[in-house]
């Protein structure tokens, strides 16, 4: 009886082992490349265009690349801080207009209500490339061109597809009555919302606002096409310049200091509120 | 109803419509987005398609004459084939490396989580940098992947990937499975947990090995889920552009300029506004006729009476 | 507003609901007294918590008015209403303290904090769940958490305690301790409360009234024992009572007499105005069965199967027309399947409906 | 004080950025000046133009002069510049990319050539002599092979070859134009790819690839490594003018020697490029634009420009403003002569896009397997585009 | 393989189970005979689904052996150990027909399609789900649902039944008559079946043998009447009945005499080898206790309330000492809160548990 004890314990081992080092090869390949260009940004300048065999800084630890990166447009601070006004700004307002539709089209009835919602979720079809140029008209015709206000509301549109399914599953998946207790209490309206049911869909509030975040953050074409002064741009603006090299060379420093910089931000949102957003992203997704 | 009451109804009927009005009131902002950024441009672009617009001076109402354009253009339809052969072979990759991954966190265990979070790790990153950081990798002399493996002896010369189209097209091709698969992982994750468990122990007991589970069980119990997985990444490669036009600018040779690539020529390099919005919209029609297609094909709307 | 009869609490006239087109309350018409204790019960889907919603005002009403305290109230938002609520999910705040799920409603109303303190405390205090405040919903029992939705209900000091369900969620045991606990709660509160269920023992055991709904109609209301004991038609009679009451195809002989399988037993009923041979329905309760030893006694059955549940044994049996009856056995000697058996029964337990279902005696 | 608001191409290099800095400092209206990713920088400009948001002044690339010029979008500037006293003296080239049906809407801001340059310290390594420039192709060509021959990461030639249209047309067409053939006809009516000059040129450069005298990053390098030559690795490459000052500034340890490109048959050619100067239709800073570009052709502006390695665009007083510089920017002076630049509404779509026939038809022609599909692919193409732009 | 003893059907040796450091199935000893209906019971989390379900093979054994049929199937996979089961949830698939359902064990197993024809025929006409075949499980009510899942089981003709909680999802009134169903299939098959339950009428009226659960150890193990008339502990006794058996602090005196609540009852107990003053616990079912009508009688209690039931009414009462009691009172006199009543049992009746819990007799 023992050695069937011990047998089925041994199996197990090895099932297990077999698992994690499945496991550790499957990570070896999706965290390889952010630790190679992490390690090899940390390289003198003289070092950044040898291939980083090994990635770690042989000669020492160097921040060259990071101080030429900061030697493009206006400076690598400025580009952050547009960077971060954007992101953030859009971050605000697409949970709050996502919050509202998302609640609007769970709660109440109205007329064309799929119709409309079909609208809004078909706008993620329409490759946003070729509509810049009426885009940039309406902006200018709104006073609101080459202006981060501008650019963040245009982030906020991309967004509201995606935006707007989430909080309406998010909302649909909380208690009808837990909504007919506090209206028996006496919140109403803006009240409900934000006392009641605000913290109830909290994991999906996390999905918006990590993917709202990560977009307004990463996106280079709009940000280039409706912005049009140095101290305006934002980092992925930047980026391009880098990518499109300067005196006739791409420093391979530049490019994994930007990758660096662009890269930190969206793992540090994301890491810190992935405990929400995994559970958002599951539960929005059922539908 | 009874006749009695209709007295008593109206002040009820004028309740019930204030709350349509509430219901509207909510969506407001939304909307007023949608239309203002969305809505109004593709109006605008539409428009647009029906005239000769040259990005500077003036536009020419020339009906559908952009339209009958596409039909002998060989550039586009050149672009249409290799954006089907992207998504089709893309949308392969994704799936089969994704559908693994899912079954392969799905159960609770040790590490799991860690396992889950760093598969879904490129996800967060754009897809811009994640390019540029390919295109470094991959660059043959001062990248990783060609000195790696002429490092390890498997190449006599670093390879230059991104100089031959089926090098180029492959390194794009991993470049997109790392940084979606994620994604799609994490979807399809969702549709394996709702598989209830008794399901499986009941399958197990009928007799059915693992692949008859997946077979007879798990695709057929997935499929809205699957019908979701696939619709983002159809919608999304069919509407690929960054990964081409920073990892190769669409070359070698111009072999792979997506449809929207092409757009973006047609549009700001060429300065045909006119024939871009034609295009776009044809675009459009595509891919909401494919996302219908695919809705039906998986027929999505019977899963359950 | 208030009109003089005080002892009126909730009065609906002629209170009606349709979804579309489909009606599902039809003309519902109930008066219930100041302190009373109302039970809904019904089988699914008759409408017992559209009804109790209604009341509530989380419902519309399609047609008819809902007055509460004198006041019409058919237009007016639920916490304008002076009513509470306990729902089957319970419906706590999750994000919340119990504390803050307490406080809630009077922090909408504005209550001042001293205020609200006290009234926490002295509700908390009733339920016993004083030690529990600093918890969230998450981490208390199915118990607990349907303590402090009562809780939230009392804080209100609402006219009218509304009850949908509120125990159904809960396991058999909690469930008897929780129901004797909402009867203790009527009898220190003593408010008007309505309680929807369709659990009979609790119907049984808590109301003052018990109004039975079929499709959104009243098919009786009064007290449990009246319901009990004299049903007024087929489907209250097998409705209430587990297991439930015989209905026996029967006809109405001469002199009392009413024919069922082939013999004729004395009823011991006086005349009805019936034909003789008309069909009628004799309803006997299984437990008015009694099994006799010998072969005396007036109806003879034969046992299909028996069910052995310690104190009493359940006898599935058939009569000889294929009948089929239950027999509640109260004895320490079993009876096996297969036996054959006399019935005795008192004909003041009989009840006798028509072809219709209505109570004829 | 009036601010100019002026876009420029990121990448312009330092010459620009001193003038406008050294314009400011002196002037009561100043120049706010933009960079934008040369990539995007036309595409923005229109777009901005239709947006009605232009600036009101742009350093354009002059091969976009004739199209923008065409589209009525750009100030006409033809009496203030006829009234210029040294306009007959400005770079010819530029002022005929400005020329848009006799009028004008562009003057020269920063002239450029394409030049050939060799690096002397790897010749000496080789075994070559240093200071003798190498006249033909046979020669280029076996020096390449020698200094290949010095070692790993050490080649013999360099050019862009990943489909950069610009880069090609800049160091590559000067090979069949020297041998007097074109890429266009004289009115830019028909394409004339396939000539026996152009087989041949293409030839050099296929033979140089297959003898892996050029790196293999090469065949990908759509212009972002324009200057690999400045790694002191690569032994002979053509480059702009320009490279000479970033050389002489950045690169100080480079040591190299300059001529002007031969073609096929010997004969040097060169490409003259740099930018425009326009000012944007109905800009109410017209006067302090004009005050600034006058700043520019001044001896002071045109100095402070060559420092920096952009050359004179003012042929009377160019040995002046070179004074005491490199003499290797003799060279590219001396390349204006012989200089070409194409005359095209279609330039972008023809030959400077990533996408268009030109760019591919370079990496096709010298890096792929068939030859002669790339030459008749690319010729029917660029008729098709000239013919759908009439 | 064959052990030659034919008449044991399932074999549990010292079967353990532990979720990492946790052990939750403290080695089992258990013989289920041929044929057999064995029913877990025990509260919730005692680990009667673990139990099972390693019997099924859904769960590793993590020591022990599991024996059916003489085979050591321990190590087997489920689908070789003869074995099958219906779920709670029912587990149907949903997206194949009632037939399909049916068939695919079959189909797995690569029966022929004759056979598989047959097979599902005779178990559809066994359950009565003929005219069923060809809908979805979604299309089907809960009793509908349930009756596919046994059919599903039907169809692989296994040596054993494994049922978890099969009638749990169902309501009240059609847990009964599908339990009915279960026994007469029981009766009709004669297959070995084991059934967890957590709901004691089903495990009173179902078993053959009842084995009680508690914390991953068996209390007691018998037939329903053992188990109910003589529990071996006071787990036993409090968990099996309903109401509960009343369990009364007492000390035991000479002479068979018993204390409690300060007076001293004739129990009627032959003498037990406690020391005379002892703590023990007296044990009362409530349907033992009569309420006498004069002064007499052995324990005197106040009611404290009294639910009415229709053909019963409980009384719960209090001891001079504050303990309480619940008394089944059957009779058409109802007695109201607040009364003093005198209660008489038999004392054959009582029974006696140390202080352990333990049954003394
Ligand atoms: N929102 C709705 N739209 C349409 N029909 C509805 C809606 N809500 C309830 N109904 C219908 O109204 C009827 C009464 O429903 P109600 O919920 O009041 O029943 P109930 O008596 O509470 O049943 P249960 O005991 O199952 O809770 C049912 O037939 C139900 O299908
Ligand atoms: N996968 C698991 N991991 C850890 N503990 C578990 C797991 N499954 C069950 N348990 C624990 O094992 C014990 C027995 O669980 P089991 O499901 O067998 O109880 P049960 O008697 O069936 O209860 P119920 O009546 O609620 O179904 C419980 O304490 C439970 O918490
Ligand atoms: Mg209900
Ligand atoms: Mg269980």
């Amino acid at each position: 009886m023992t050695t069937s004890k011990e047998r089925r314990a041994r199996k197990a081992i090895r099932t297990k082992s077999a698992y994690h080092l499945t496991g550790i090869a499957i990570s070896i390949f999706f965290l390889a490349p952010f630790v190679i260009t992490l390690l090899s940004s940390f390289r003198h300048g003289t070092e950044a265009s040898l291939p980083p065999l090994p990635p770690w800084p042989t000669s020492g630890v160097s921040i060259d690349s990071y101080a030429l990166l900061d030697t493009f447009g206006a400076g690598i601070w400025r580009h952050m801080i547009n960077s971060l006004f954007v992101s953030v700004a859009t971050v605000v307002l697409t949970v709050a207009v996502s919050l509202l539709a998302g609640y609007g089209f769970s709660r109440y009835r109205f007329p064309l209500k799929n119709a409309l919602f079909v609208l809004i979720i078909a706008t993620l079809m329409i490759p946003f490339q070729s509509i810049l140029t009426p885009l940039f008209i309406i902006l200018a015709k709104l006073g609101l061109n080459n202006s981060l206000l501008g650019l963040t509301l245009v982030y906020v549109t991309l967004q509201l597809p995606f935006s707007v399914f989430m909080m309406r599953n998010a909302f649909d998946a909380v208690p009808k009555e837990i909504e007919e207790a506090a209206r028996i209490d006496g919140a109403r309206d803006l009240r409900l919302l934000v006392r009641v049911l605000l913290p109830l869909v909290l994991p999906g509030v996390a999905t918006v606002a990590i993917f709202a975040f990560l977009n307004a953050w990463n996106e280079f074409l709009a940000a280039l096409v409706l912005l049009s002064s140095n101290e305006k741009y934002t980092l992925p603006v930047l980026m391009t310049a880098v990518r499109a090299g300067r005196l006739g060379a791409i420093n391979w420093g530049a490019v994994q200091a930007g990758v660096v910089v662009m890269t930190i931000p969206c793992l540090i949102v994301f890491l810190l509120l992935q405990r929400y957003y995994m559970r958002g992203l599951m539960a929005g997704a059922v539908k | 109803m009874t006749g009695s009451g209709s007295e008593i109804l109206l002040p009820r009927r004028r309740r019930r419509r204030r709350s349509n009005w509430r219901g509207l009131a909510y969506i407001a902002p939304a909307m007023a987005l949608v239309i203002v950024f969305f809505i109004m441009p593709v109006l605008f672009t539409g428009w647009m398609s029906l005239h000769n617009w040259p990005l500077m001076g003036a536009s020419r109402w020339i009906g559908f004459n952009n339209y009958f354009r596409m039909a002998n253009d060989t550039r586009f339809m050149t672009a249409l084939s290799f954006t089907a052969y992207y998504t089709v072979i893309v949308t392969i990759a994704i799936f089969a490396i994704a559908f693994p991954l899912a079954i392969f966190v799905e159960k609770e265990r040790q590490f799991v989580g860690a396992y889950r979070t760093i598969i879904f790790l490129p996800v967060v990153v754009g897809l811009a940098t994640a390019s540029l950081l390919w295109v470094w990798l991959a660059n043959v002399d001062s990248g990783f992947i060609g000195p790696a493996l002429k490092a390890l002896g498997l190449v006599e010369k670093s390879p230059n990937l991104l100089a031959t189209f089926d090098t180029a097209f492959l390194t794009i091709v991993v470049m997109v499975v790392w940084k979606i698969a994620g994604f799609t992982m994490i979807i399809l994750l969702t549709g394996l947990q709702a598989i209830p468990s008794e399901l499986t122990e009941a399958a197990r007991i009928d007799g059915a090995g693992r692949w008859q589970r997946f077979r007879h069980l798990t695709l057929p119990l997935m499929r809205k889920t699957i019908a979701l997985a696939l619709i983002v990444s159809v919608t999304g490669s069919i509407l690929a552009f960054d990964q081409f036009y920073i990892m190769t600018a669409g070359g070698p040779q111009n072999k792979m300029i997506s449809v929207v690539y092409y757009i973006f020529n047609q549009s700001f390099v060429s300065f045909n506004l006119g024939y871009g919005a034609a295009l776009s919209i044809v675009l459009l029609a595509i891919l909401v006729a494919i996302s219908i297609v695919q809705l039906w094909l998986l027929r999505v709307g019977e899963e359950r009476p | 507003m208030t009109n003089g009869m005080g002892n009126k609490s909730v009065v609906l006239q002629d209170v009606r609901k349709s979804y579309g087109n489909l009606q599902v309350v039809h003309g519902i018409d109930l008066t219930i007294a100041e302190g009373e204790f109302v039970v809904f019960v019904g089988p699914s889907g008759c409408g017992k918590s559209t009804l109790l919603r209604m009341i509530a005002g989380l419902e519309d009403v399609t047609d008819g008015e809902v007055e509460i305290k004198g006041r019409i109230v058919t237009d007016l938002d639920p916490s304008e209403r002076g009513i509470a609520m306990v729902f089957q999910s319970y419906a706590l705040y999750p994000h919340m303290s119990v504390r803050d799920n307490l406080a809630f409603g009077l922090k909408m109303a504005r209550t001042n904090a001293a205020e609200i303190e006290t009234r926490v405390k002295a509700a908390s205090a009733i339920l016993k769940i004083d030690h529990l405040l600093d918890r969230r919903p998450g981490q208390l029992s199915g118990g607990q958490r349907q303590r402090v939705a009562i809780g939230r209900a009392i804080v209100r000091k609402p006219d009218v305690f509304l009850f949908d369900e509120p125990l159904s969620n809960l396991d058999a045991e909690l469930r008897v301790s929780m129901r004797i606990e909402i009867a203790r709660l009527h009898r220190e509160l003593g408010n008007t409360m309505i309680y929807v269920t369709h659990d009979q023992t609790e119907a049984m055991t808590l109301a003052d009234k018990i109004v039975v709904l079929r499709d959104g109609r009243v098919e009786q209301a009064g007290t449990p024992r009246e319901i009990y004991e004299n049903p007024s038609n087929t489907f209250v009679a097998g409705f209430i009572g587990s297991p439930r009451m015989n209905l026996l195809n029967a006809r109405w002989g001469e002199g009392g007499l009413v024919e069922v399988a082939g013999t004729r037993i004395e009823s011991g009923l006086p005349p009805v105005n019936r034909p003789v041979g008309a069909a009628v329905t004799l309803g006997l309760r299984p437990e008015h069965l009694k099994v006799a030893s010998g072969l005396s006694g007036s109806l003879t059955a034969r046992v299909d199967f028996s069910e052995y549940l310690g104190g009493t044994q359940y006898l599935y049996c058939q009569l000889a027309d294929g009948q089929s009856l239950t027999v509640e056995h109260r004895s320490p000697i079993s009876i096996a399947a297969g036996e054959q058996v006399n019935l005795l029964f008192e004909s003041s337990d009989c009840r006798l409906f028509d072809e219709g279902g209505n109570r004829l005696r | 004080a009036e601010n100019v608001e002026m876009w420029v191409r990121s990448g312009i290099g330092d010459a620009f950025k001193k003038v406008v800095e050294a314009y400011n400092s002196g002037h009561e209206s100043k120049v706010v000046m933009t960079e934008v990713p040369f990539s995007e920088l036309v595409q923005k400009y229109a777009t901005a133009i239709g947006g009605g948001q232009a600036p009101d002044a742009l350093s354009m690339d002059l091969i976009y002069n004739p199209a923008f010029a065409a589209a009525g979008q750009l100030e006409d500037l033809t009496d203030w510049a006829k009234s210029l006293p040294y306009f007959n003296s400005l770079s010819p080239s530029h002022v005929r990319l400005g020329t848009y049906q006799d009028r004008i809407y562009g003057l020269p801001l920063s002239v450029e050539t394409s030049v050939f340059a060799w690096n002397k310290d790897l010749y000496k390594k080789a075994g070559l002599d240093p200071e003798k420039a190498p006249a033909n192709w046979d020669e280029i060509t076996a020096n390449a092979e020698k200094i290949r021959a010095l070692g790993d990461d050490t080649y013999g030639f360099y050019f862009s070859g990943g489909g950069c249209g610009g880069c090609m047309i800049f160091t590559f067409t000067p090979l069949v134009w020297g041998a007097g053939a074109d890429i266009l006809s004289a009115d830019s009516k028909t394409a004339t790819l396939d000539t026996p000059q152009m087989r041949k040129a293409v030839d050099i450069y296929r033979n140089m690839v297959k003898k892996d005298l050029v790196p293999a990053g090469a065949a990908s390098d759509n212009g972002a490594n324009f200057l690999t030559f400045t790694n002191g690795k690569i032994g002979q490459q053509s480059l702009g003018a320009f490279a000479i000052g970033t050389l002489v500034t950045e690169h100080p340890d480079i040591n190299f020697g300059v001529t002007l490109i031969p073609g096929v048959d010997g004969k040097p050619s060169s490409f003259a490029g740099g930018d425009n100067f326009v000012i944007t239709k109905g800009t109410k800073k017209i006067d302090a634009v004009k005050e600034f570009l006058e700043y520019v052709y001044s001896m002071d502006g045109q100095k402070i420009m060559a420092k920096y390695g952009s050359l004179p665009t003012r042929g009377d007083i160019a040995d002046k403003v070179l004074e005491g510089l490199d003499p290797r920017m003799q060279v590219g002076l001396k390349a204006i002569g012989v200089a070409k630049t194409p005359y095209t509404l279609q330039f972008n779509d023809l030959i400077n896009s990533a996408n268009g026939p030109w760019a591919s038809f370079t990496n096709a022609s010298i890096f792929g397997d068939d030859v002669d599909g790339a030459f008749s692919s690319a010729q029917s193409e660029m008729q098709s585009i000239i013919d759908s732009g009439q």
